[in-house]
């Protein structure tokens, strides 16, 4: 026996942290409109290069390329850019009323706001989404009232969860909106269950599982993963990398792997990587797999690149673990100003119109908040009744709970 | 109505109900051709189907949130793991998920699941193939937990448990699957053909979730159980000859708290056995709310006849078992003071 | 000496036990750099190097199986489940693993384990930060369970469960991180700093495990109460002026029943108080215990004030939480009958 | 929208159940030699395809063959075939006594002895197996004495590990065999941490982490490749591929995927696939990863394509959901017949030596029996005291658990 070597334990770091330059250099980016765009057909064994590049449409001169182009008309790019606008004016005004005191709690979806978005777009009513805290963006797109959000932020007496929940945990059956779990990526072996419900029962809706580049580590994407690939779920599956879990870089739950979307090839799903800041490529790949599923062809896994430029909460400062530049340098730029950019660019758009846009929903989301507001924050007096915390436990209330309702008083 | 054993009237139940509703969906490990390593769900592949009963891979947290997936979708899935020693992995989806997600989402969403799964020691299982972690469960607003003690209840339970709007835990003794057992280990086994209990009838039909049932009506003294350890409490009845009254739980929550009080307030003592370890485990619950609700008539201290605080061995099941000679020096030492 | 907030107290016995032993490792998420979400691991990464502190993927159950394999390596880890409300996806290998290996291979192999974790409300923490499952590790043999209430107490207690040789469950209720609270939510904010237990030893020392603490004599009712709980029982002494000893369990297994014991005999009456939901809770075998032990001395039955069965609520959260006139109403019950 | 198309559910099964005709005709198995034999040191991007493939040695004709062959001599092969022939016998033999009533319950090894004893060759004094229940090769192996597995399984008063555990839930730190959890997979994530623990001690040993087919799907599998990739742990983990997990096939597992071996892939794993019946090809490729793990070039996952011969376990009877002749068709044959064929083939061996040794070792395993069933088997009497079972619990007895002792009488 030779003599033998020390080990050392490899711990993944960053490249930088606070007071260091921020360094993209390693994200290697191809250029918009390069990558094919396969039959939705194809054998999942086929397009294992998918996973390892990233879909892209808009170049940086704002034009649309490639085979992925051309999925939406102007019209509903200017709808997409609208709802990127509000969710923005939304998340800026319900973060200062979280500094006000207004309510407890915040997450916002800065700089990610392309994702939810635009996927929406490639959905049918009946459909249904599990989303995590960052997809307000799917309420959004479909008009959910922004005051019904912001009731539920407020925890006040017309919070539709009647003040049960953390701020921003929304449900919203109707819309295709899985009730929010506070604990991570439970709702990714859900959303495989449900689809697997729609097929048993020869239903024609799919699901949709979302979940965050560090939640990817947790049990039940893997068991997701096992469920969908097993049974051939019609679902989509999508990683939102954002680079960040509250102050853990991407590296820590991607290990060895190159990408996040090289996670399905253990499984044999189709797996794709997008440019996560591009809406025209996210809705060009959410179509491409919804029709997958919708044709019972089985689950796609789709990993999203992009940047949470904010806080990961308002109990958070990202300046504590990452060069306070180094959101202005990330290489996938700004969703809001990329697809702004491109309809400028096709004329179908104007700094002016924008500008207008800009304020009629400043406008909007004001006078929503003026009417959360009478309703009441949290705090200020209006809130869902002690009575409601013990309603809904089951279905009927059993005598037990009953007795605690009245030793409470209600 | 036929003979059945424990293991038959669960068939039946799932036949039943998956019979009269289209929506009810039976899925876990082995459970699908080969109907259960306890061959509870036998013949219901073939009967409806290969997608409304089916194997699982072996994963508890995903048949679990599967079928949570599958009942916010509008299924009324009822699953099995395949020992309860095996259901830790899925704790946080039942925990989490399933008891909360009817509170947390106002009711616009539901989740109507049963989760099967064979509980309990006396078949030389050891550590990972004998526990009862029912206390678990009962600490966790949200879900209801069940254990039947007999064919016929068990099938009545189980169509309730999958009729009812909310998660069911339903906690089978699996020392029960062929034959009552009252901790005699020495004697042969008893099947359940020469009990009252096998009689079943074929058809569907519920008992009602929340109500327990006198086992045995008594004076001296109440005996709280569930489970095998029904019978354990009967045999130290007979063995004792102290007239104590057997109460068989059989929903732990909601608890049938009103014949527990009636009870003991008529015998003014009370002694509880359950297999689980003592510390922590649901007798406690009990014993906190029998002094809560009957201190004025209670005679003697209340007695906690459990598994010790260990895991469940091997070669000293019979020293572990709480069997009826323990619960017989219970009921004794209570007639005592 | 120095003055300490509970969390710089918890960093501060991470700091010590690493300091005298090499063997002692430090992970979970956001643990390394960052020093953790409430701060408990500040600085230990850039003292002691990345390989004794360092950040782990959101996998609670991987953060506790590595932990177990480097137990049984030979090594003292002490790690951190971000939120005790996360704990549920590594309830298998605390309850499978850690719990069991001294004994299932007869002291082959061992797992001297620490697992930290924030419990507790009033924090406005809605359903997912506010959990406190004490409970659910009270029932598994194997386990020892901690909770402390003080700066003082948190760092022996924390030097002596990385010591212990079995698995220990560190409980922090995250509402005392910065101040005792007594429920009073309308009042200011009291620091540590004013506080005596705020007082604590930079140097290494410990605090046995299996110890109560009287937290305040008295004569007419015993409490038993542990962490958050504590101040606010406290405070309802106070208000409603009844001298009852209030009883900081601080270890929950091993209990010390001798100082519960000796209170009840004196007082005859006892009221517990917990945050957790009721129904299967600590409270329930605590009173079973309390009238095992103290039947015949016992005037009022015992009394449990805890959380109510539901999951805890957002808005609701001062309804939810049991405070000092909850406590207090139960306390002039007691001195009633 | 296009008139939508109804979904239905993919459910696998297996191409045959009993009274079927065996089909293995999906079963590709490549001609002995012909994978290659990557550097140890090689980048796992480039060496993909032996996830896809099987890594063979022994012909058909029983010649070792190609880049794998040649890692043990005639003496070792001699050893390991003595070994696995041990296996069988013991194997046999304790399950007749179960069948005799001599103890409650029994798992064996049959037709997966190569898998176990030869890997075994490949680690070092110090080195830990985390294994499951059918890996009483690695024992067997380094000579842990028969009787002492036998005192386990009769749970008599010499039980190493006093009554407490089901037979064959063995343990033996000092033969780095890691205490057995009758939970499956927990036993993978714990095989990372104890690497993880070496690395971080500076330390030479390596850990081994076993599972079987069915076994991947659990939450400890994901763990244990999420931080075995992540923190670039000394490891081997290893899957026992025997074709069935109870009465569920394997593909119930592996669904969309190829094979287990490519789940490593997204977790940017080396990951090899190997003819799991073939001694030395079992040999050569843990000894290549074994090789890895100790240079610090971190994590190797491996497959081991081999058959459950017999059932489950004592309580199963495969009849009922397998065709009864598919043992004998399994086209990759029986590892010991192999071993011998090749020795014999070499002149190292001959039927008659092997006719010896079998008779030797049936009585070295007759007369571990006996010295055995001489101190106790389950219920005969001389059990583990019920003291033992308060013992151990916690490393000093807390005193509820003294009471509970003295109440039991003890
Ligand atoms: C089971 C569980 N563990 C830990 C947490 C605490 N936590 C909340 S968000 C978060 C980071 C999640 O990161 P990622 O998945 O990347 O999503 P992102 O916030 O970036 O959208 C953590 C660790 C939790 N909510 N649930
Ligand atoms: C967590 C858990 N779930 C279920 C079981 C029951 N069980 C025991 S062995 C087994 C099948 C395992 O199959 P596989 O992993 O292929 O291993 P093999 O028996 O084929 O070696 C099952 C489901 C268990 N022991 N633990
Ligand atoms: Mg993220
Ligand atoms: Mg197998």
């Amino acid at each position: 026996m030779s003599k033998a070597q020390r080990l050392s334990l490899h711990v993944p770091a960053p490249k930088v942290r606070p007071g260091d330059t921020p360094d993209f250099s390693g994200v290697e980016i191809p250029k918009a409109g390069e990558v094919r765009r396969p039959d939705v057909a194809a054998d999942p064994r086929d397009i294992r290069d998918l996973a390892f590049s990233v879909i892209r449409v808009l170049s940086r001169d704002g034009e649309a390329l490639g085979p992925w182009a051309g999925t939406l008309t102007h019209d509903e790019l200017i709808e997409g850019l609208k709802h990127m606008l509000t969710l923005r004016i939304f998340d800026a005004r319900m973060l200062m009323a979280q500094r006000q005191g207004k309510t407890s709690f915040f997450m916002q979806c800065l700089g990610e706001e392309a994702v939810a978005c635009a996927f929406q777009r490639a959905l049918h009513k009946g459909d249904m989404n599990f989303p995590t805290y960052r997809q307000a963006g799917l309420l959004i797109t479909q008009e959910y009232p922004l005051v019904s959000m912001m009731n539920q932020i407020y925890s006040n007496e017309a919070d539709p969860i009647r003040g049960r929940q953390l701020p921003i945990m929304y449900s919203a059956k109707d819309y295709g909106f899985f009730s929010i779990s506070g604990n991570l990526t439970t709702q990714f072996s859900q959303a495989v269950g449900w689809a697997m419900a729609s097929a048993i029962s020869r239903d024609t809706k799919i699901a949709v599982g979302w979940v965050g580049d560090g939640s990817t580590s947790e049990n039940d994407f893997h068991a997701a993963m096992v469920f969908a690939s097993t049974y051939q779920a019609p679902v989509v599956l999508n990683i939102v990398n954002n680079q960040w879990a509250i102050s853990t870089f991407q590296g820590m739950a991607k290990g060895g792997s190159a990408t996040f979307a090289a996670r399905g090839h253990g499984f044999g799903l189709p797996s794709l990587r997008v440019d996560g800041n591009d809406f025209l490529a996210v809705h060009a790949v959410a179509k491409w797999a919804a029709e997958r599923a919708r044709r019972n062809l089985g689950p796609t896994l789709i990993e999203y690149v992009t940047y949470r430029a904010g806080g990961h909460s308002t109990s958070d400062d990202p300046a504590a673990y990452r060069p306070k530049e180094e959101s202005d340098e990330w290489p996938l730029g700004d969703p809001i100003l990329r697809l702004k950019e491109h309809l400028i660019k096709e004329g179908a758009w104007s700094e002016q119109r924008h500008a207008q846009t800009e304020a009629e929903i400043e406008d909007d989301v004001m006078s929503a908040q003026k009417e959360a507001e009478a309703i009441g924050t949290l705090n200020s007096g209006n809130a869902p009744s002690p009575r409601d915390m013990f309603e809904g436990v089951y279905a009927e209330m059993p005598p037990h709970l009953i007795k605690q309702r009245q030793e409470a008083g209600y | 109505m036929a003979n059945m054993t424990m293991i038959e009237a669960i068939q039946s139940a799932h036949d039943s109900a998956m019979d009269r509703d289209e929506r009810v969906v039976v899925f876990g490990e082995d459970v699908g051709f080969f109907g259960g390593v306890f061959r509870c769900t036998a013949g219901l592949q073939e009967k409806y189907g290969s997608t409304r009963c089916f194997d699982a891979p072996i994963s508890e947290l995903g048949i679990v949130g599967a079928a949570i997936g599958m009942a916010a979708y509008g299924l009324r899935p009822c699953i099995e793991i395949q020992f309860a020693d095996y259901v830790y992995p899925a704790y946080d989806q039942i925990v989490s998920e399933a008891a909360r997600l009817r509170h947390r989402s106002a009711g616009d969403f539901t989740c109507p699941l049963v989760i099967r799964m064979p509980v309990g020691g006396g078949i030389f299982g050891g550590q990972t193939h004998s526990q009862s972690p029912e206390a678990i469960f009962t600490h966790v607003s949200g879900l209801k937990t069940v254990m039947p003690s007999s064919p016929y209840d068990a099938k009545g339970l189980l169509c309730a448990a999958i009729e009812d709007p909310d998660p069911v835990i339903f906690l089978e003794p699996k020392r029960l699957y062929n034959g009552p057992f009252d901790g005699h280990h020495e004697k042969p086994v008893v099947p359940w053909r020469n009990h009252e209990a096998g009689e079943v009838p074929t058809d569907y039909y519920v008992e009602p979730l929340g109500q327990a049932r006198v086992r045995r009506a008594g004076n001296d003294v109440t005996i709280l159980a569930y489970g095998t350890m029904v019978y354990v409490a009967q045999a130290a009845c007979d063995e004792t000859g102290i007239d104590a009254e057997v109460i068989d739980l059989r929903s732990l929550l909601p608890l049938d708290i009103d014949t527990i009080t009636e009870s003991v307030k008529k015998t003014g003592r009370c002694v509880i056995v359950h297999e689980a370890t003592l510390t922590g485990g649901y007798g406690g619950e009990l014993a906190a709310l029998v002094q809560e609700n009957c201190f004025y008539h209670l005679e003697v201290p209340i007695q906690r006849i459990t598994g010790w605080d260990t895991p469940y061995p091997h070669a000293q099941e019979w020293d572990y078992f709480p069997g009826p000679a323990r619960v017989g020096r219970a009921l004794q030492k209570a007639m005592e003071s």
